[in-house]
């Protein structure tokens, strides 16, 4: 275990503990926007920076991915500190000056309505390009979107821009944008996502579609029911529940 | 706002335009909701003289604040309009899970307005509300439509709707919700039908907030302890259900038999709670957030063979004992009938009961009523329930209740209702209390307003002697206030067995965030009971109309352990009046209503 | 042939060193200059000389086409030696068709051919020994010491040149004390950053794992450069054997070399080399019989600039896009496939062998205390020699550009000099006797990078400079964080305003702010350090800033609109070479007689300015 | 499940339908009375039979295998399957995969919810009305009533160790 002081209070943690890991122990917020507990941290974003003071040596430091090793002294409020995330928040609210999540940051840090001359102009686009939906479905095993192009034409899309065969629809990606920049809509037993059309497979029992086929053939490995109808959590609840009711020699009907 | 959910729904059903707007909060803080609120919105909307099957009546569905939450037994709604037996303003109050889910869905009233051109039912699926033909469910039964509107909407709504009852007009005819729990008496369900509107579905996947989240678990903490501490709550309504007063109230002298001739039925345990207990329950049944569990899942047996919920004590007594019968799986199969077909079961019952009696003196000929209606007979009993809800028939003359039978054979004497209303089970000979109760109950013969048999009989919570006329007006207007306050929070009245104004005001407080106290409570159901009253007193009623049938107050039981008693009433209607603050004529002072705030009313 | 032991090899050189015959010897440049220049046809025509005029059966003779011999201004470059021992002879600007000459005259005869030989433009006399041209006297060559004096395909020529000699003396040692000689070397860095080598290959030593990399970044992408790509296509054996004593020294038994698939020759030249050096057991199991096991495998990576920064280079090796990550634990300790990974660049694994078997001693006495060794230096621009050039570590910036470089092409003034690639810095004529080394390019705003060295002349706008560096930056980063996605772009926006005319107040403030940021909070080396080139020029030239900004002026005469020109009639002998180079005619006059330029017609576009042999067209502000 | 010191145990039998555990469950969890927000509900069946359902704290959760990022995790200590919410990513492959049907997602409050029995104080016990539900010592009769219980579930399916 190792003791290190954050704004001045002091906890003990773990090697290799994260800064922004041991903050959130002691109560202090740390804004971020790429960091997601669930995915491997990329640091991208830079919002999270803080001020590392390691052996009388200051720097800044992405509280996200900032290991902590030794006895550092951590401060997250200070001004240069203030000043990064300003100056991340200022260059992001240009791209995307419709986001509510950016505009509270904007607010909370103080940040000026951008330069016109840097404001993205066009189509909205909310995008961040934190790549925590292409993390997400990496992590899934799926890999459908990932970056395209560098720079400042980065964006997210699917392979050559096509519908992705691999996709299996689950939403994950627009579960964990940070910005909503990715729109999943369902209309008629539909999912659209990436551009892509899902069938969502209805409910054998109470005919409500709730997944897709391939979310539901990649959940299959992991048990198999006796019951051979495809049947939503809800139904699958109830017949569960109907077992035991025919079980105790009770009428099966659900109310 | 916390405890309510802020919203009023308000449905014209004649332009078919839904409306939301804000809950008057004043309003809200006064009345509490339910009962008391549904009744200040209808005063506050409609006049008193309306024609109550007319387009202009207004059919309010009302929740109270603790509707939905986790309080005692709070599963309770109430449906506000003016009921057409007897034009009072008729405030049903029903269980299941219909009332918490119009929470869920996030309002507190739902109004309706009007009249559709057509059946209509209405899907309320949260923030969307839609009106819908309804021509294909019209003529359905209540399990029918229940389903079918679940089939057309969402397997987890929650339906309430009208019967064929209903849908004729039927002067007693019930909404029904969750198919089997109802909201009687006064005829709303008629009222229902007269607007064309068949059904409401609703499916709220909302929330409810409370003010202070550990008071309020707190508040129920220490009510459930009440509860559990009390047999009634605790072992003898889980148990048997309601129908354990059958045996009770016989065993006092007081279970009316053959339509009130005599008030003492040796072969009662055949139909009583133990019995039902004992050979037809299947399961004991709770409503939404219910802690007693006194509803009943029962099999009517025999050439009935049917599955039902029932019957309470009401029912099991106007099927069985007040018609001579003693047959179980019939009082099952008539009760069920009233679920599927939506009547209510006091007035079909007593109706038949003095049909029956009409036919034994010989003012009626059986002939020509199709039935053979003798008291005893289980069988006519069953058919005439059911042509009751269609009109079929003689069921035609049933249908408009007793006193309108009666009177048509020239016997007004044997309807025993009062305000045209029938009366539920308990004999006034026996027990003085209830019979001030049945008198002064501003919807006529109810015994839902002021519970006396629970001190009287039950020694709840103290014990007075059920013979004397002593101390019943101050109980009885104490329990008239507490169970309208007690109704209008979305309790249920059962638990007013084990608490009272002090455990609802904790819990009220709790919820809202406004600091109810019992005092507050008490004088909220005081105003709602002069509320009541403004409203009946100018649909004409009054002190006149303050009484009950003569047989009460003139012949004397004639056996049974209540044997030579009559009801005192003279002796406890002016003491009443006096401490109510009404004049002799039963009308409320000036000074009264500008006490509780009700000063426009004068 | 299989050398099984250290003494296998060494009897082996011996034999060739005896065996080494007394015919004239010819190495011709195949450097990407040269090359470029028509290098091998120079080859193939003395080849086929030899072959023709039955020159083998008179005279035996060795020709070979060599890596980058340096001097590539002068290229195509032929150097001759007609005996063991005897003097050298280099040819520059050498032609097909002077081959026959060269044959005749030199190789049969020992005639020079003078018009071939360089000229020493202060002396006005030819020098023929390549060691005598300043270009080449006043350089150290190390790293280079076999570029240009050997076939890169013959790993006989390697051997023969000490190589492979270095790594049998390191397994003798055993990995600590090639540790030791490394780290007491001072050696650094040669990418750019600088970090002491042993340090690195120390702390990668140290750790305890089933498998550890040696890493050779051979990705040089900056605009300009090709120190790398000399090295790794002239002489790859000795990066080779420097990868193997890395790999020996810390534990790792596979090495990489990431190489840019621009670079096919270095790609094909490293892949023979490595075959050849399995062949005879120079790698694989058991090498030289010291029970080490190393193999060396080669990385193409697409071309990305960004693919030059370590982490990048490592996420690229590993399959994936690359992209930098961020990296708080050291690659040392978890670099390529959480496996420890020593990274070094080309020139840095080129100067191991010679480390080793030289001790950290002789090492240290080239250099600076802090900077020990030499350093290559790509030198272009407006230089008259530009070429590839190393020197020892505090050499100064005069000695490089004026002395090695010539000065400034056509003797115009010199402005300034980009080192360090576009990540560097511009340093003024007021830096010029700065010593070059790690620590003194730091102090003065800019870097060593891997050695890019761009000289600029009065004709160079400095804003235009960052802008230049800044665009290039925009396409090649690789858009992963903030700062670098979308701060170089608002950077870009306000420069393009400076040299369009279109800057608002307090623009240049705003920019030097944005850039600040960039720098301190962009994820990766390339982000942190792609502000450098506004900062520099911002720093040393605040005045051109000022007046792009303020005034819409290039003082430079290169952003177009922002200047105007006139002719100095004092100066103007009259040549008619504006007239003729105008695309407008607003430039016209009398031939002998000054000429004038019509500010209303001329569109600025400088080719007047650039076409002037007597400078008389001046730059001036568009009010003038 | 050597170190667990109590067992929810659900007694259907005694089910009243009332959905005070649902009650319960949301007012713990969300700070509302919701059932839609509950980790426990009640089925209910013709002939008034009542089925509370909630997690089982399968020794194999079949969620646990489908969770990409360790969201879930079978605790060791407690025997419960937990939940770290921050590191849900939303995928619902859990919902997916339990049979039962017992893990929801919420994807307004972008939470999977499940029940975590309070943190050892399950409100549903403490609050049902009908003691068909109880929280109560794993003492040898409790767990094998905890068992005949998980036995009848488990007739419904196959490759499922709950």
């Amino acid at each position: 275990m190792i003791e290190v002081t954050i704004d001045g209070k002091k906890i003990e943690v773990e090697k290799g503990t994260t800064a922004l890991e041991a903050a959130e122990a002691l109560g202090i917020e740390i804004p971020t926007l790429c960091y997601h507990p669930g995915l491997p941290a990329d640091g991208n974003c830079r919002l999270c920076q803080v001020e590392v003071i390691d052996r009388g040596r200051k720097s800044l430091a992405i509280s996200c991915m900032y290991p902590i090793r030794g006895p550092v002294e951590i401060f997250t409020d200070t001004e240069d500190v203030r000043r990064a995330r300003k100056f991340v928040i200022q260059l992001l609210i240009a791209r995307s000056p419709q986001s509510p999540v950016l505009q509270k940051l904007a607010e909370e840090y103080g940040v000026d309505v951008p330069d016109e001359r840097f404001v993205q102009k066009g189509e909205v686009d909310l995008c961040i390009r934190c790549g925590r939906c292409v993390r997400a479905c990496a992590e899934l095993g799926n890999e459908c979107i990932d970056f395209v192009s560098r720079g400042w034409e980065k964006e997210v899309n699917t392979p050559f821009n096509e519908p992705s065969k691999t996709c299996i629809g689950c939403g994950s990606c627009a579960e964990v944008c940070p910005t909503g920049a990715i729109v999943v809509t369902e209309k008629d037993g539909t999912r659209t996502i990436w551009d892509r059309t899902f069938r969502l497979v209805a409910c054998d029992a109470c005919g409500t579609p709730f997944a897709t086929e391939e979310q539901l053939e990649a959940a299959k490995p992991e048990f198999e029911q006796t019951d051979t109808r495809v049947l939503c959590p809800r139904c699958r609840k109830i017949a569960e529940a109907r077992t035991i009711v025919l079980l105790d020699g009770a009428q099966g009907g659900h109310v | 706002m916390y405890g309510w959910t802020g919203t009023v729904l308000r449905i014209n059903l004649t332009e078919g335009k839904v409306t939301k707007e804000s809950l008057k909060k004043d309003a809200a803080e006064n009345y509490i909701g339910g009962r008391g609120l549904g009744e200040k919105y209808f005063m506050d909307e409609v006049d008193p003289k309306v024609d109550a099957l007319s387009p202009a009546n207004k059919l309010i569905f009302a929740t109270g604040p603790l509707t939905g939450t986790m309080g005692i037994s709070t599963g309770r709604y109430d449906v506000v309009a003016k009921g057409p037996l007897n034009n009072t303003l008729a405030s049903s109050n029903s269980g299941g899970y219909f009332g918490p889910m119009i929470k869920y869905a996030g309002y507190d009233l739902i109004i309706f307005e009007g009249k559709a051109a057509k059946p209509v039912y209405v899907w309320i699926n949260n923030d969307h509300v839609e009106l819908r033909d309804a021509s294909a469910l019209w003529g359905k039964t209540v399990y029918e439509t229940d389903d079918a509107v679940k089939a057309e909407t969402d397997p987890d709504a929650e339906i309430a709707c009208i019967g064929p009852a209903g849908e004729n007009l039927v002067l007693f005819a019930c909404i029904m919700n969750d198919k089997h729990r109802a909201a009687g008496r006064t005829g709303i369900g008629a009222v229902m039908g007269s607007k064309n509107l068949k059904a409401i579905a609703v499916r709220g996947t909302g929330g409810i907030r409370v003010a202070d989240r550990e008071g309020f678990l707190n508040a129920v903490r220490a009510a459930r302890k009440k509860i559990s501490d009390n047999p009634v709550t605790s072992q003898g309504l889980p148990t048997f259900g309601s129908n354990i007063l059958v045996n009770i109230i016989n065993e006092s002298g007081a279970l009316p038999v053959k339509n009130w001739r005599e008030s003492y039925d040796p072969d009662a345990d055949r139909i009583s709670g133990e019995t039902l207990t004992k050979n037809h329950l299947l399961h004991n049944k709770g409503c939404a957030s219910c802690v007693i569990g006194c509803g009943r899942v029962a099999k009517a047996k025999g050439r009935f063979n049917e599955i039902g919920e029932g019957p309470e004590y009401e029912s099991a007594w106007c099927f069985g004992s007040d018609c001579g019968i003693h047959d179980m799986d019939a009082v099952l199969k008539a009760n069920f009938l009233c679920n599927e077909l939506g009547l209510d079961t006091i007035s079909v019952g007593s109706t038949i009961a003095c049909a029956m009696e009409l036919v034994d003196i010989g003012a009626l000929d059986p002939e020509k009523t199709g039935y053979d209606l003798k008291f005893g007979n289980a069988d006519a009993m069953v058919a005439l329930t059911r042509a009751t809800a269609y009109r079929d028939g003689f069921g035609d003359e049933i249908a408009g209740g007793s006193y309108r039978l009666a009177t048509k054979y020239g016997h007004p004497e044997l309807s025993m209702t009062v305000k045209k209303q029938e009366m539920p089970a308990y004999d006034p000979r026996a027990i003085q209390g209830i019979g001030l109760e049945y008198a002064t109950s501003n919807r006529g013969g109810c015994h839902v307003r002021g519970y006396t048999i629970s001190p009287e009989i039950l020694g709840l919570p103290m014990k007075m002697d059920p013979s004397v006329t002593e101390g019943k007006p101050e109980i009885l207007k104490v329990f008239q206030d507490l169970t309208g306050a007690l109704s209008a929070s979305g309790t249920c009245l059962f638990a007013s067995f084990a608490i009272g104004a002090d455990e609802i005001a904790a819990e009220l407080k709790a919820a809202t965030g406004i600091d109810y106290t019992t005092e507050k409570v008490m004088a909220i159901g005081e105003r709602i009971y002069n509320l009541e009253r403004m409203f009946i007193v100018q649909n004409g009623y009054s002190g006149k109309d303050d009484i009950l049938p003569p047989r009460l107050l003139n012949d004397p039981i004639p056996a049974g352990p209540a044997k030579g008693g009559v009801n005192h009433l003279p002796e406890m209607l002016p003491h009443y009046y006096e401490i109510r603050g009404w004049d002799a004529d039963g009308i409320p002072k000036k000074e009264k209503l500008e006490e509780l705030g009700l000063a426009d009313l004068a | 042939m299989h050398f099984a032991t250290i003494k296998d090899l060494d009897d082996y050189r011996a034999g060739l060193v005896a065996g080494e015959s007394d015919i004239p010897r010819i190495w011709v440049c195949a450097g990407p200059g040269c090359l470029a220049n028509g290098s091998m046809n120079i080859y193939n025509a003395i080849l086929a000389y030899v072959d023709e005029k039955g020159l083998k059966v008179d005279v035996d003779l060795k020709a070979e086409a060599t890596g980058c011999q340096g001097f590539c201004e002068r290229g195509p470059l032929v150097i001759l030696r007609l005996k063991k021992g005897g003097d050298e002879v280099l040819y520059q600007h050498v032609r097909e068709k002077d081959v026959p000459e060269i044959m005749e005259r030199t190789v049969l005869t020992g005639e020079l051919v003078q018009r071939l030989l360089y000229r020493d433009p202060a002396k006005k006399q030819t020098i023929s020994s390549p060691d005598g041209i300043p270009f080449y006297s006043r350089q150290r060559h190390v790293v280079l010491k076999n570029l240009g004096r050997i076939n890169p395909l013959s790993l006989d020529d390697a051997i023969l040149a000490g190589g492979y000699a270095g790594l049998a003396k390191a397994l003798a040692m055993g990995p600590e004390g090639v540790v030791k000689v490394v780290k007491d070397s001072g050696l650094r860095g040669r990418g750019g950053g600088g970090f002491p080598t042993g340090v690195k290959w120390e702390s990668a030593a140290v750790v305890e794992a089933p498998q550890k990399f040696v890493v050779v970044n051979g990705d040089e992408g900056d605009p300009g450069a090709f120190m790398d790509r000399a090295v790794m296509e002239g002489d790859p054996h000795t990066m080779l054997e420097g990868l193997a004593i890395g790999g020996y020294a810390v534990g790792a038994t596979r090495g990489i070399i990431y190489v840019r698939n621009e670079y096919p020759l270095a790609v094909e030249h490293l892949r023979l080399a490595i075959e050849e050096a399995r062949e005879v057991g120079l790698l694989g199991k058991n090498i030289l019989g010291s029970g080490f096991d190393f193999d060396i495998e080669i990385f193409r990576g697409g071309g990305a600039f960004v693919c030059g920064e370590s982490t990048a280079l490592m996420t690229s090796i590993e399959g994936r896009a690359g992209v930098p990550r961020v990296k708080y634990i050291r690659s040392t300790e978890k670099g390529l496939w959480d496996a420890p990974a020593v990274l070094n660049n080309v020139e840095t694994w080129a100067n191991i062998p010679q480390i080793v078997l030289k001790g950290a001693d002789w090492f240290k006495s080239m250099g600076t205390p802090k900077s020990t060794g030499t350093k290559v230096f790509s030198l272009v621009g407006k230089v008259k020699n530009s070429g590839l050039v190393e020197v020892p570590m505090g050499t100064t910036l005069r000695t490089m550009i004026f002395d090695i470089g010539g000065g400034v092409t056509n003797d115009r003034e010199f402005k300034a000099v980009q080192t360090g690639g576009p990540s560097g810095g511009c340093l003024p004529a007021s830096e010029l006797d700065r010593p070059v080394d790690f620590d003194q390019l730091k102090a003065a705003g800019s870097m060593m990078g891997s050695g890019g060295m761009i000289v600029m002349d009065d004709h160079t706008c400095m804003v235009n400079v960052a802008q230049y560096f800044v665009d290039f930056l925009v396409e090649e980063s690789c858009g992963k964080c903030t700062p670098c996605r979308e701060g170089l772009k608002a950077m870009q926006t306000l420069l393009h305003g400076l040299t369009s005319g279109k800057a608002r107040a307090r623009d240049t403030a705003l920019l030097k702010g944005i850039a600040e940021n960039v720098r301190d909070t962009a994820l990766c080396g390339l982000g942190k350090t792609a502000a450098n080139p506004v900062l520099s020029t911002m720093h040393w030239f605040p005045e051109e800033y000022e007046e792009h900004e303020k005034e819409g002026f290039c003082r430079a005469g290169v952003c177009s609109g922002l200047y105007a020109l006139e002719v100095d009639p004092e100066v103007c002998t009259g040549c008619t070479l504006c007239e003729k180079v105008c695309p407008v005619g607003a430039a016209s006059g009398e031939k002998k007689r000054p000429h004038l330029i019509d500010k209303k017609t001329c569109i600025t576009c400088g080719s007047c300015l650039d076409a002037c042999r007597f400078r008389a067209i001046k730059v001036v502000r568009r009010s003038e | 499940m050597e170190k667990i010191e109590s067992l929810l145990l659900i007694t259907p039998e005694r089910c009243i339908g009332c959905g005070t555990c649902e009650l319960a469950c949301s007012i713990g969890h969300v700070g509302e009375f919701k059932p839609t927000a509950s980790n426990i509900s009640v089925l209910r069946f013709e002939a008034g039979v009542n089925v509370p359902m909630t997690c089982l704290q399968c020794d194999k959760p079949a969620c646990v295998a489908a969770c990409k990022t360790s969201a879930l995790h079978k605790d060791a200590e407690t025997g419960l399957v937990g939940i770290d919410g921050a590191r849900c990513i939303g995928c619902r492959m859990c919902v997916m995969a339990c049979p039962f049907g017992n893990i929801s997602y919420n994807a307004a409050a972008k939470q999977t919810m499940k029940c975590d029995q309070c943190g050892g104080a399950p409100m549903c016990a403490e609050f049902c009305p009908a003691k068909a539900i109880e929280y109560l010592p794993a003492d040898t009769a409790n767990v094998q009533r905890k068992k005949a219980f998980a036995a009848k579930l488990a007739a419904g399916l196959s490759e499922v160790n709950v």
